[in-house]
């Protein structure tokens, strides 16, 4: 039988194929990054030897990431990033969730409009209001605050547009049980949309996170006191003035403030997998 | 008995509509104070010859649209702009969702894939510009080391005005790709198994086939989402053109953002930037609304 | 908790432009057990979606016990429903999904919280009565050693079964089950019915019952409504409905196998004969015309010389026999109808048929007398007498 | 006990204040000096303070660029929020601002002829050189040619080498400032605008010979015209580079950089005019915001220690930059004389000039027009008499 | 397409540290219609999904004809499967439900092409006969007005009814249908019987059913496999499970009411007597010993006085009658053992038995010599004789 010889072979092409595929794929992704890690260890006078772009002769450990660690309070800028991007991030959920159940579960006028306003939020770039919102945050004597940092992002159009996505699949029927076992809608978000949601709350926490981890645009202009500074500061550090910035040393701040974020999705990672029915109904 | 008329009836429609509102408040009501209301501002902003910092301001009707419109900078910036999205969406969703395809059906080093192809998302633009520039560079960047071992000749990727553009999209879809990827594979697990075993059992179990009937369709919505949001942030590309390019060279990269950014912000012309604002809002509402138009006329 | 009595009057409603529902009047006492029977797509779930306040109806309205209920939210009626699809909480192990209603229902909304809410006072006694219920009704519906599964690791009976505890373990007033028993095997089936019908008679709570398996609806239900079309056809007592099918319809869709149907002739006197017959076998009211008898299989006895008098009476030949365990079907061919007919014979009886050997050639089939069903042209039943009014007034 | 809030742009330079801060607490123990988070430049600071400036939050000191002190104190005086120095300087003696600043350092702190900052850092351009590469190409690096043609005909030695190995880079339309292009212009005596700041002050034949000038250098050292300074920074890092011209403030981030892949040094601009020619001073000063008298008269204190000779150079030191200090200069010599490379911009201060400022907030557009067009002459894409009628005329525009 | 045959070899599963199936050893002839039976949760689905690839057996192996497929995938083996929670596409409606297998075997790879492939040659025609067999398939299963509607928008049945229709569609050597029948109302039921069985006729088949409906099972199958804690505990006729279960669980999971069951005593000459009777009913070559015997419901005659003989007899009293349309079912009590017992009547036999009035006081059961079944202790089957030996040397 044909099949029989040739099916074999052709899912060993297929599967060297999609592996193929995949590595070029990590390769494109990974490449600045093995640069910049490379670049984080060895020493600097190395990082543009032509010769040596990616063998390190030697090590300069120590050097890079010790300057980053002593010049830099870069623990503290992280646990700045953490607590603000916790901050976010739990708004940004508590306020998309019941929005987006809303959307995708409910009957109410106003859907249209909803979404409407959500993707318009999602246009604005966030240069052009963000002096408005300055503004607005010194009125209330607010600036230079955790609340500031944050305040901006307490709810996030682009969760709200994923989250009802993702729901729209989810069967009504659960829903409806729910309702008939006299869950308030409140009880409906906690107990069934959140867990179910995951998937894509951990999506979409990777996106949150990464972001407001990495963004200096708006606390530079939120805060004027270091305490509250936000990570990638640290990177500032290592820029100079007049262009000899020091390389090793701004890797090695790269690196380790993107080694959090690596965990962040680790954690998150965990449930992509997770699908949404899961012998929930027939 | 009598039947209740109909009048009598919208109170079960009422219970249901306050429950969405209670619902959708909190969202509306920050969307309203952290967007809508600084959107104001701007919108009356845009009428007035404000400078920053200044202490005097006038209105000026659609003296800053008109100028707008003369404006070679801004229609420049509009091409940049729509050229750059035309490069970076098709790629980076294409990319994104060939990898999460590919990367979803396979066992056990799944999760490092995903790691891995996950990066590009964590990394802040002012260093990996400069790990681009470097990887791009026009003499010692590995690519052209490559080409010259090859024996071509290298490639001038951001100083050469006809390449600078595509090299720029290069980088965002490096980065737009990955933010695809992620939402991709939260969108594939959200089919259930149960279909793809039908679908094996009648000989679409993998391959094209299955892509075609089972799987695309059933991601449609999960891509609508993913292109229009991937449209938005190609639009607003800003970061790349400012740490790498500023505009340059000849005004290659200038984008809309980065012009308006440049009005408002450097040349402190906040009355112009806003109007220039107001229609980058009003071009990227229509070209997204249209998106959205075809994806729903294409699934009924 | 008494049961609470539904009321429905001129409901309707429609998907689109099809009506699925078309004026449903129907009054259910409280604490009856009344079963919803009706082939497939008529509407039954839709009927038990708009009583359980999950769809709205176009028209009409809604009682449950004395209240209105029309602008209730399903959360407020006082009601557990089965859903055909089972409906579970996918995230949630089968202990956490019958349990749930429970908690909403004993538990404050402080006792309610995740982790304060466990220590407040009386938070425990109550979670451990919770958990007393659940582990309650795990164990009716057997299903005691699954509580710490997901839904996802299930198979389908067992599926099935959660669904009916998580509705079990609340005592509500009234229960809508739609197909609860579907997928479960002959004696689980069996058991979970008097389950059931002992709950009804515990809590007195009033059950609609949607099923498609007459032997569940003949063994458990006080009433039968049966539904088609989007309309109530016939309510009664399963008795009633077997014995005196209130239309064409109804007749054949109740009774397995199905009723045998044969055209008849009315004459102006009211005599009915099979169309090609000559031998009037009863009497009616009916104008002249034609008309349908139906005649249940099991009413069939077969002999071998044709019968005197004016019992309805065949020639046949046979099929096929079909042995069931303890019964047999006879599938005949009728032999100046060419109609097919089934007869339903015990084991002992068809014995003793097939001893004799009539079986081999022509046999003949009377109708025992109350097993005649007489409906006109429209498909209603109508009064109908074995004995032909002369003979009647012969024996009085 | 008192809060001095001070705002640098660079955050990369906190290490050259922090010190001098430090110091000056001990000097006085009941002031407090604290620094605001720090913007990533100098356009990004005179954003924050205009901002700070709008919320009646602005910070004590500030160090504001010299390009953009200018439209910083056109804001603040329009809002009644500048402050000049004058009062300051007049409550000193008179000898002490002779003895200390040079005018021509004082001048770059200037608006209209007012004092509103005293310059803390000062650079101007300089030459870095990759002596192994000058030595291959079989020239002296201990003398590196000292004008324009000299350093042209060394990179086309170098270019000579082969490989993948430049001689020079000078783009001058890469740079996100106009600095070069400025010293392009000063180095040949003449002036950016007009005295009435209607035009460019350079339409005329000398206008003309500096862009042929920077056209020659494309053409003659085949020259890769870039888009960014980096690009061919790096190409300097990696060693394939002959020289890099910029500020002086970089030496030691430059020597560190390159570690000992190749000898590193450091030679004086090739000034064209040497007797009228100047030199665009980079750098910042520090100007005192602060509203309260009794704050500001403290961060005048504060002011007057930072550019203080020991302060200044300590920072010499620590960076390359020149000293706007005079009597630091005397501090530095034993230093200056173990580390050439450092000495090299304290020997140009005499040709510092300063970086001319647009009137308004406008410097930044005019660069951007002029910079396209500069590119496209030294790409050869446009010819210079052209070129530089589109500058003037773009400029006059944008001066309206 | 003949049918393929189907047999299996130690097929083991486990899910976690829960075997569920135990070294499952079948084997199913081609064109063979096989109905597989058993309690919820003993692996029947599991079982299937193993057949047709979707998972994988931890041991043992599988043959499709002449093939092991244990290396092949689902889709290579030619097989169609209804899964008991239906699995429809929920983006397609449901003529393209249907048509999706079809099109995958009848359509090259080009003429599949989304525009490209409807202009090649070919195509037309072969598209217009796959919508034919659509059709054809959707007539049978009575969808057709429904080809248009997505999944979402069906009934419970409806749905059924899609997944037996895709299936049907396409004509493979073997069918795996899980439960395609337990959300069909009686009619609709009765009528997809005999599609299937004329499915199974027509193309030579072979069938594997699971169901959970056991007049399905005895009405349709050529054989009863029957399933029980993860092994096939009996295969055979659907008269020979009924008349000669090999187990006491057989015996009571098949027959609806369920086997009465009686313990006994065996003493050492093999003479069997309810264990607290005097006279033995029959014979055995049990050793010494307790066993049990169990009595079909309709086996049992109701008659007034104590028979004579060895006839296997009780003294009950009633409990309660149940009237199921054409039979009724008898809930006594036995006085002697205290245990309850089911007999059932048809409707006629009844009447003449409660008009003796005999059911109003204590009466008596009479079990028929061959619905008597005799189990030791572990519950095998034994060989019993309704006389006892010296009887039946008597007789001789
Ligand atoms: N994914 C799973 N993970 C763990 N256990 C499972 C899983 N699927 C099924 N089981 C268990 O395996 C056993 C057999 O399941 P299977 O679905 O084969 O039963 P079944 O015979 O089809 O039952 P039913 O008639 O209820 O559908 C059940 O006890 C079930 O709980
Ligand atoms: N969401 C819907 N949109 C359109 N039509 C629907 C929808 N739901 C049900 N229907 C149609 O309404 C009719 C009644 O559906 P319903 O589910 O009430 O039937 P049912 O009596 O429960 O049938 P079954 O016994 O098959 O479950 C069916 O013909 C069905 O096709
Ligand atoms: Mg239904
Ligand atoms: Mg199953």
């Amino acid at each position: 039988m044909t099949s029989f010889t040739s099916r074999p072979f052709r899912s060993l092409i297929a599967s060297s194929l999609s592996n193929g595929v995949i590595w070029l794929g990590i390769s494109f992704a990974c490449l600045p990054f093995a640069w910049m890690i490379l670049s984080s260890i060895r020493d600097p006078a190395e990082i543009f030897d032509v010769s040596r772009m990616f063998l390190p002769r030697s090590l300069a450990i120590k050097e890079n990431y010790g300057r980053v660690l002593a010049e830099t309070p870069v623990l503290s800028f992280m646990l700045n990033g953490i607590i603000v991007c916790t901050l976010i991030l739990a708004a940004q959920v508590a306020t998309a969730l019941p929005c987006a159940y809303a959307i995708a579960k409910l009957r109410f006028h106003g859907k249209r409009p909803l979404l409407a306003l959500a993707v318009l939020a999602l246009l604005v770039p966030f240069q052009a209001i963000a002096l408005p919102i300055f503004l607005g945050l010194a009125w209330i004597q607010a600036l230079d605050t955790y609340f500031a940092l944050v305040a901006p992002f307490l709810v996030s159009p682009l969760a709200i547009l994923l989250f009802s996505q993702f729901l729209r699949a989810f069967p009504d029927e659960v829903i409806e049980a729910a309702r008939l076992d006299r869950c308030s809608h409140t009880t409906i978000l906690l107990r069934i949309i959140l867990p179910a949601s995951m998937p894509v709350i951990a999506a979409f926490s990777v996106f949150s996170v990464t972001y407001h981890w990495n963004d200096l645009y708006w606390p530079l202009i939120a805060i004027s006191s270091a305490d509250l500074a936000p990570p990638t500061l640290g990177i500032l550090f290592f820029r100079d003035a007049d262009g000899g910035d020091s390389y090793g040393s701004l890797m090695a701040a790269a690196t380790l403030i993107t080694l959090p974020l690596a965990l962040v999705f680790l954690i998150a990672q965990r449930r992509f997998v997770e699908g949404i029915t899961m012998g929930a109904i027939k | 008995m009598t039947t209740l008329a109909v009048g009598e009836r919208p109170s079960l429609r009422d219970s249901v509509a306050f429950d969405a509102v209670i619902c959708i408040s909190p969202a509306i009501l920050l969307l309203v104070a952290m967007t809508l209301l600084p959107l104001a501002a701007v919108v009356v902003l845009s009428f007035t010859d404000y400078q920053l910092g200044g202490t005097d301001i006038h209105f000026i009707g659609i003296e800053n649209f008109m100028r707008v419109g003369e404006s070679d900078d801004a229609g420049r910036a509009i091409l940049n702009t729509l050229r750059f999205t035309a490069l970076v969406v098709p790629a980076s969703v294409a990319i994104g969702l060939v990898l999460a395809l590919l990367v979803s059906a396979r066992g056990r080093l799944r999760r490092a894939y995903e790691l891995l192809l996950f990066l590009p998302l964590t990394a802040t633009m002012t260093v990996m510009a400069i790990v681009w520039s470097l990887l791009l560079h026009g003499q010692i960047g590995p690519i052209n080391v490559a080409l010259k071992a090859m024996g071509l000749a290298p490639v001038e990727f951001l100083s050469n005005v006809e390449l600078v553009l595509p090299s720029l999209a290069l980088i965002a879809v490096w980065q737009q790709s990955s933010f695809c990827f992620v939402v991709f594979l939260a969108g594939l697990s959200a089919i259930p198994t149960e279909v793809y075993e039908a679908a094996a059992l009648d000989r679409v179990g993998s391959g094209w086939e299955r892509f075609r009937r089972i799987t695309w369709p059933l991601l449609a919505p999960t891509t609508v989402v993913v292109l229009l949001l991937t449209t938005i942030k190609a639009f607003q590309v800003f970061d790349l053109v400012a740490v790498l390019t500023q505009g340059g060279p000849q005004g290659a990269t200038d984008v809309l953002l980065y012009e308006t950014y440049l009005q408002a912000f450097s040349y402190f012309r906040i009355g112009y930037g806003s109007a220039l604002i107001m229609l980058f809002i009003a071009f990227v509402g229509i070209v997204s609304t249209l998106q959205m138009w075809f994806a729903r006329r294409r699934q009924p | 908790m008494p049961g609470l009595s539904i009321t429905l009057q001129d409901v309707t409603k429609s998907f689109g432009s099809e009506a699925v529902l078309k004026d449903i009047n129907l009054s259910i006492k409280e604490g009856e057990l009344v079963s919803l029977l009706g082939p497939s797509g008529c509407g039954k779930s839709t009927l038990l979606r708009i009583i359980a306040g999950l769809e709205r109806a176009e028209a009409g309205s809604i009682r449950l016990g004395e209240q209105v209920v029309d602008a209730l939210p399903a959360g407020a009626r006082d009601l557990a429903m089965v859903f055909q699809s089972y409906a579970l909480y996918p995230h949630m192990c089968v202990a956490d999904n019958i349990a749930l209603s429970l908690e909403m229902t004993e538990l404050s909304a402080l006792q309610r919280l995740p982790l304060l809410g466990r220590v407040l006072p009386g938070s425990r006694a109550i979670r451990q009565a919770i958990s007393n219920r659940v582990r309650q009704a795990a164990d009716l519906t057997e299903i005691a050693h699954l509580l710490r599964r997901r839904p996802a690791h299930l198979s389908g009976g067992q599926r099935q079964r959660v669904a009916l505890a998580r509705a079990m373990a609340r005592e509500p007033g009234i229960f809508l089950m739609d197909e609860p028993l579907s997928n479960l095997d002959a004696k689980l089936r069996i058991s979970m019915r008097s389950e059931i019908v002992d709950l009804n008679k515990r809590i007195g709570a009033t059950f609609l019952f949607v099923t498609h398996d007459q032997s569940d609806a003949l063994a458990m239900s006080d009433r039968i409504a049966l539904m088609m079309g989007g309309r109530i056809r016939q309510i009664g007592t399963p008795q009633e409905i077997y014995d005196s099918p209130s239309h064409l319809d109804v007749a054949s869709f109740i009774g397995q196998p199905v009723i045998n149907l044969f055209p008849v002739n009315v004459d102006s006197a009211g005599r009915v004969r099979l169309v090609n017959g000559t031998q009037p076998f009863g009497g009616c009211s009916l104008p002249n015309g034609s008309a349908k008898v139906g005649v249940r299989p099991e009413a069939f006895d077969i002999v071998a010389s044709e019968p005197l008098g004016t019992r309805f009476a065949l020639t046949a030949r046979l099929d096929r026999v079909e042995r069931m365990g303890a019964e047999v079907l006879i599938r005949c061919r009728t032999m100046a109808l060419g109609a097919s007919a089934t007869c339903r014979l015990s084991v002992d009886q068809f014995d003793e048929v097939s001893a004799t050997g009539i079986l081999s050639g022509a046999f003949h089939l009377v109708a025992q007398k109350r097993g005649v069903h007489l409906f006109d042209e429209e498909g209603n039943a109508a009064a109908f007498h074995p004995l032909l009014r002369t003979e009647m007034e012969v024996a009085k | 006990e008192t809060t001095l809030e001070v705002l640098h742009a660079w955050p990369g330079d906190h290490g050259n204040y922090q010190p001098l801060a430090d110091a000056f607490m001990k000097a006085h123990p009941d002031v407090r000096v604290e620094f605001r988070v720090s913007p990533p430049d100098y356009n990004e600071a005179n954003l924050v303070v205009t901002r700070n400036a709008m919320t009646g939050n602005l910070p004590d000191v500030y160090f504001s660029g010299f390009s953009v002190l200018r439209p910083l104190v056109t804001t603040l005086k329009a809002r009644g929020q500048a402050v000049p120095l004058t009062p300051f300087i007049g409550a000193e003696s008179k000898e002490w601002l002779e003895q200390n600043y040079s005018p021509a350092i004082l001048s770059l702190g200037q608006v209209d002829g007012v004092q509103y900052g005293i310059p803390f850092n000062a650079s101007t351009p300089i030459v870095y050189y990759n002596a192994d590469l000058v030595t291959k190409a079989g020239a002296d690096p201990d003398h590196f040619p000292s004008d324009w043609e000299g350093v042209i005909a060394l990179a086309r030695k170098i270019n000579a080498l082969g490989g993948d190995v430049r001689g020079m880079n000078y783009s001058v339309g890469s740079l996100e400032s106009d600095w070069l292009w400025q010293a392009a212009i000063l180095e040949r005596g003449g002036a950016i605008l007009t005295k009435d700041e209607k035009a460019v002050g350079y339409d005329n034949i000398l206008g003309l010979e500096t862009l042929r000038f920077l056209r020659h250098i494309a053409e003659a050292t085949d020259m890769d015209v870039a888009t960014a300074q980096n690009s061919y920074k790096e190409l300097f890092f990696a060693g394939k580079l002959g020289f890099y011209i910029t500020s002086p403030s970089s030496v030691r981030s430059f020597m560190q950089t390159i570690g000992d892949r190749f000898a590193m040094r450091t030679a004086p601009y090739p000034l064209i005019d040497r007797v009228s020619g100047r030199l665009p001073s980079g750098g910042n000063a520090a100007v005192i915001l602060a509203k309260d008298p009794e704050k500001q008269k403290l961060a005048w204190e504060f002011v007057k220690f930072v550019t203080g000779p020991g302060a200044q150079a300590q920072i010499a030191e620590a960076t390359g930059y020149m000293p706007t200090n005079k009597k630091a200069s005397d501090l530095l010599g034993p230093f200056y004389s173990s580390n050439p490379n450092y000495a090299t911009a304290a020997t140009q201060t005499g040709i510092a000039g300063s970086w001319y400022a647009y009137p308004g907030s406008t410097g930044v557009e005019i660069w951007r027009a002029q910079r396209d067009v500069i590119d496209l002459v030294q790409r050869g894409k446009l010819s210079p008499e052209d070129g530089l009628k589109r500058i003037a005329t773009k400029t006059a525009d944008l001066l309206k």
